[in-house]
């Protein structure tokens, strides 16, 4: 690529290019630098709670199979026939000893074991090495609380480093008591902008809510909790790009439900023991975990993959989730708050669909492309906190989190591989420690 | 059913669906009945079990049908006081994705009924295609079948139920801000 | 209206619609009264005035309603005399956007009646979509509202005036070369 | 024809649809008559005799009109027996174009009869759109018009002709792998 | 960009490359060296006549907000918000004191001035500096005649240098009466096809008035002037890629429409009066202001704007305009003709765009691509008239004004900046004196 | 291109990068390398037998008219108007003295000849040369049994060089009884998948049969003598990228119809004696002539062109075709079974198309696109075989037809022109020979 990407995202000014937005060579770049290389959300493990069962997903555009196989292991595979390229599992999920391609039926194990190869004697002459022609696995897959990740690149850090400081957070919203998450429901649809404007607004754009989502607020599908004036919090960057909306302690972001809020009451001590001193100082409600699964827990409840399709098209795979251990009538009203809040018909949801449209179809204009976009809100007041263990801003609301966001993905599109990033992330360790150092004095 | 029934029911259908073409929201939550559910699924890609596609390997794991997941993949769920307050923010001034508001031709199709529980209820099957216009050339398609219970209260039809399937498996919109 | 009535109107706009699709235009012609007025309109898009995305300045500079400006919108304002010297124009061999001719199909769906201003009148309301095809692999949905005020004359239907909204900002058709 | 029959007639299509929309294909084969005959056509692009595009050197050459080379155009040309053998493919389970099944919508709209060469027989027209979705993101819209021949037969109708022309040229779907 | 583009117009031999009308390269180069360059039209003052009346439009594929002040200045701003791109106003037109923008509440005054960034204070620690922040103005916005033009580039000539001697003939179509025109409807449609084949062919193309519209005019849609042989004119380009067809002053190309040809009759001694002497010379019937306003007063009266949407494709944007000094009844019969004449339904623009649409679709093909289009009618025959200030065809039908608007645009296409234009213009200059020297001898 | 086409087929491994399927880049390179040079497909002399018939079509995205002149010569052009581009002829087929361009009138005469200009003398002066401006015809034009070709490459080889042994091969499916073939319905239709698949799957690819279409197999659309183990036959190349799927000369792979079935069993002593010894070998039943004609004969009878589109867009334009000398009844049934087998409602057909196109839209994913495709079946085990003037595998099913269609898409895209191209040629004679030699040993 001709592009050169270090000058798009200007840190020092917090100014970004609106060229990475729009422009196809920079997004098929993100599909081999950010895409290929970070570690990817597949899905839950509520979703392939058995042997066999099998769930397909996509990394980027990469079509990947996730499968249980019979001995309880997930794996992931693309979802490719290694033979003549055929998409392998046309189903969104299901349970699977094996899977047989529509061309030519060649059957894998839900191991990714090439098992059968029809005339593999006569026709083969037995020179075929199934063992080299099993799924294309991908190169490391691991799991958190139940949330299984993947990355193409064997050189990627162990997802627990990838992770970081930012696993405390996730836990408040996928480990808050025993037994985790399950998830209730999944919404699919098509958003006609670039994928990072959704990544970078849950991952900290606070700000937004007192006047995109005033209608729904004062309608009463939320409790706005970022919108209020007397709620705290702060924008968290835990690091390597992940970000994290908090609020207060003591402030209170559920859905305006009764059932909710009565619920929530009720395990507020029992989550607070489980989470640690650390849920004593801060509330994170909205997250994105880099580069592009993002989650939330005011409002409504969900977890969703921004999947690129395009420089001006995203698909959201979108997964509504609740506490194993709530009761079922709890489960049916986060069902319906997200259904009624962040969803295709979310009273929330489709006010930012239209929004993250508008902020991409204009970069269409060649003069238009050349204004950089503004991250300036709330520079030089974020420090490194160690009791968060995080880069926080010291307002509730700023704009410290997309800064972050972008000098990560400055960094990784600029890096020739993780080796590379390795320093940089060095360096950041040594500002951790820096930071934590001057925090403590 | 009669003739006269039928045609009954389809002349309020076409009422309903105008009202909601030309934004009369108010006027159309009043046809509504107090204990309405009213629901919008789309549709899950699954192998069925006839299938050599896969060789299953636990046959207990096989969802009974689509509909037994419906809950799962409901875009909506909604009740009369929930769509009271989506008009209501509609309303506000500062419902962004209907501002200006979008173009909407509900199109009413292949009316069938059958009677429902009792004598004031009948159920009512059609098809719809619901064409949606906005900005300068945005425009979506949504097509599907629907199951409305209709219910006589005082001498007029009041919908009690209307379950809506969404003939799609990711959405092809970018969103549902408008009625069905 | 009575039933049979709603039917009889039916039947005529959907033979009305087959001499379009099959082109027999001059039998079409024979259906419209001599003082037809035929149009169409596209919509504009129009802050409302409960909306906050701005302050009016102005109150007095914002127009009534969208119909307001129907003029101003027309893609069609035509007259018998006219609409015959369209078929006029496709029977040259020379109206290059229709040779080879296109291919129509017309939808004619939600039939209402009201009553007319006099007892030989009846008002109709449908919603229509126009398929197009042309050419190899062309296509288009053209997709709105129709009010028709159909008149008996001698003991047939006669169209004395058509309006039909077309629910898109910008056309995205490249041309409206056919009939509605 | 009387408004009970068009009525009648009405009812019996849109179940027909439905059995279709709701993939219970062997109750659908059930309403065919042994002798039927089913095909699609798509549609030729031809310069009318009026054109003055070209001047025609032999004007023997020219076709009769469109319609004498629907043989040459037929993209189903189906009997009873064969569409039953279409039905036991599609149960194999490896009829991978339905597997996973598409979803289809059927909308049947402007319905006309006329009668047919006996008195237990009905000649009904319609047009059709038949919506198709599939897998993740694949959709199709079919459309064109329907000639039925309908006959009565132990008191249940049957379908024992149906033409159908699709309003393409290229056919702008990957495939037909469903029914009409 | 790889692309030579200075080998693709060949104006020695009248030649001109398919390639310049598919190829999306050339596309995206036409945007920055020609669309954020040239003045483009706007709208006209009629749109936005009071304080606070706004319009929305796009130059190229830029979005424009054209706006009205308190004060009564016209200003045109990109219609993006400066803080995340969000497209700030989404209306066609309308009337406003201030703009806000629907994401994070940013409001704008209709100066452009950013007046309202919520929680300025608290969260932006007021070191926002607000006055760099407000809508991005248009480098240049003049008017002529009431026609708003703006160019995006500081280093291009005024309005009136840039349209020159094209501004009487503007006049001919905008101002023979007091009071100019004013608008009388509006109609936008998609074409697939590239800007330039409807721009050459309202700036020049009388040639194609005898067959592509014979059918409307045998079944009297128009007087069809251009194509009676009894008719005079000439091919007029005025420099600076500007065109005009005209015929001659004493040839009826108005609407075949009593009332109209009445008013015409009634105003002819006033109009010609007003326009001066050329007005006995010469009279202008359809024109293309370079690079894609056009304007139309045989058959219909429009003026529109190509919108350039891609390669293959553009937008129509086409008003209907009257003087504004005739009687209703004329100005209901002008917007009759244009519904009529000129419009998607046109009787005359639709077979038009039939033709612009093959024009375009043929060059997909790699061997049809180098096939040159041939612009050679007339060649030598044509020659600087002082009297009409223009190059002027010899025959009342040519193609020298298509090789004017090739040969401008390969000259945009090549320069690096308006300053490098000048020596050319300078040249031309040179070469008008000399043909108007020799036109004098 | 600065893509490295050498690189993407590894010959010596029999694998194929996944990028020549659906990158932009090397889509337009085949344009110019493959389709604007070799031999294509038009039609067929039955569907213009007289004075005056054409026939439209395509060249790669080319569009072509096909038309017997006034003499009877056959003729084809770009489909073009010289003037300014416009697609001249609008119809699918006709017949035609002369054809008129929409938007000025040029008229071309059935022979391609310029014959009307309007005012060519007042207003081009006489100084168009007609001569110089014709349609565009092909640079060279053959037929054989029926089926015409085109080139626009005059460096092209002659057709019967460029089909070479693969002329007795079509013989086999257009000249196997007096009179030849006929056309007798025509389908076409859009596939989302790259050309190529289809061109491979025709050429040599026996072995999906038994899987993809066993459904119809089953159900007795087919005697599917591919999927029946007792068949004979061989996957036979007779050079230059031609490919044929063959079976033994006893096996029987008509449609499973009465009809037809005895009308073979009844012309097949008429036929071997026609075809003379070689048909005593070897029975083709499917093939491809490169790059993208294609023919079957069992199951149904129809041959097509998989127009390219765009990476991931052809169109099928498929022709059902019966021996003239057929008695109308098996014409007829001819008809039918392809209708119900290979057409857009093939029972065969769409199950091809829906793996062509997974096999297309998975290459998308960067990861994905980089895991070559396995072509190896069999490898090794294909010679010369002299009978056959071709090489042949050893077992009746293989992908060594596969492997010489890549190897010689390799070699067109690479070479800068047919006479580079020359001396591979020679040394594929030179292998020939001295595999005919080893053959004979
Ligand atoms: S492509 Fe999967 S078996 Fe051949
Ligand atoms: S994008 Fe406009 S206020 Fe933020
Ligand atoms: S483009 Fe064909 S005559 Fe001008
Ligand atoms: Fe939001
Ligand atoms: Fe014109
Ligand atoms: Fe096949």
């Amino acid at each position: 690529m001709a592009t050169d990407v270090s000058q798009l995202v200007d840190s020092e000014h917090a100014l970004v290019s609106r060229r990475i937005f729009i422009e196809p060579e920079i997004y098929q770049e993100e599909q081999k630098k950010i895409f290929a290389r970070c570690w990817l959300f597949l899905c839950h493990e509520s979703q392939v709670p058995e042997p066999g069962d099998f769930y397909t997903t996509y990394m980027g555009e990469d079509p990947v199979l996730v499968v249980r196989d019979d001995h309880g292991k997930v794996n992931a595979f693309l979802n490719v026939c290694r033979h003549r390229g055929n998409r392998l599992c046309r189903a969104d999920s299901g349970n699977a000893a094996s899977f047989t391609c529509a061309y030519h039926g060649w059957t894998y194990r839900n191991d990714g074991t090439l098992t059968g190869v029809p005339h593999l004697k006569n026709f083969y002459y037995d020179q075929l090495d199934r063992a080299q022609w099993g799924l294309m696995p991908v190169a490391q897959l691991d799991s958190h609380r139940g949330l299984i990740f993947a990355t193409f690149d064997k050189g990627a850090p162990p997802l627990r480093e990838y992770l970081g400081q930012m696993a405390w957070y996730l836990d408040v919203f996928f480990d808050r008591r025993e037994g985790g998450v399950e998830v209730l429901a999944t919404h699919k649809w098509v958003m006609p902008c670039n994928w990072k404007f959704p990544a970078e607004n849950f991952g900290g754009d606070a700000y937004h809510v007192q006047w995109t989502h005033l209608s729904a607020i004062t309608t009463a599908f939320s409790s706005g909790v970022t919108a209020n004036p007397r709620s705290q919090g702060s924008m968290v960057s835990p690091g390597n790009g992940h970000l994290l909306i908090c609020v207060g302690p003591d402030d209170v972001g559920d859905p305006p439900v009764p059932a909710i809020q009565a619920y929530e009451h009720a395990i507020r001590d029992e989550v607070r023991q489980r989470l640690g001193p650390r849920a004593g100082l801060i509330s994170p409600i909205v997250g994105t975990v880099f580069p592009h699964f993002s989650f939330l827990r005011s409002t409504s409840r969900t977890f969703r993959v921004w999947q690129p399709r395009g420089p001006d098209k995203t698909e959201v795979w979108s997964w509504v989730f609740c506490d194993k251990a709530a009761p079922a009538e709890v489960k049916e009203q986060v069902r319906l708050a997200a259904v009624r809040g962040f969803s295709p018909s979310g009273t929330f949801e489709q006010d930012d669909m239209d929004n993250w449209q508008e902020c991409t179809t204009t970069c269409r204009g060649v003069v238009s492309r050349q204004m950089a976009l503004n991250y300036q809100m709330g520079m030089g007041h974020d420090r490194y906190d160690a009791g968060l263990g995080a880069w926080a801003s010291e307002a509730r609301i700023s704009e410290n989190n997309h800064r972050h966001f972008y000098r990560r993905w400055a960094e990784l599109m600029t890096a020739g591989s993780w080796a590379e990033l390795a320093p940089s992330r060095a360096q950041a360790a040594n500002a951790q420690a820096a930071n934590a150092q001057a925090a403590n004095d | 059913m009669t003739e006269a029934a039928i045609r009954e029911i389809e002349q309020f259908l076409y009422r309903e669906a105008r009202l909601l073409d030309e934004r009369r929201f108010r006027e159309w939550l009043d046809l509504l009945s107090d204990d309405l559910r009213y629901t919008m699924v789309t549709r899950a890609n699954r192998y069925p079990p006839s299938s050599k596609a896969i060789a299953v390997l636990d046959p207990a794991r096989l969802p009974d049908d689509e509909t037994a997941e419906e809950d799962a993949l409901a875009v909506l769920d909604e009740t009369k006081p929930t769509l009271a307050g989506r008009v209501a923010r509609l309303e506000t001034g500062m419902a962004w994705a209907e501002d200006p508001p979008s173009r909407t031709r509900h199109f009413i199709a292949n009316i069938e009924l059958s009677p429902g529980s009792s004598a004031a209820e009948v159920a009512v099957r059609c098809n719809f295609i619901v064409y949606k216009s906005r900005s300068e050339t945005e425009q979506d398609f949504y097509v599907g079948a629907r199951r409305d219970l209709l219910r006589r209260v005082d001498g007029t039809w009041k919908i009690a139920r209307r379950k809506l399937v969404l003939d799609q498996n990711v959405l092809l919109a970018k969103n549902i801000s408008i009625f069905f």
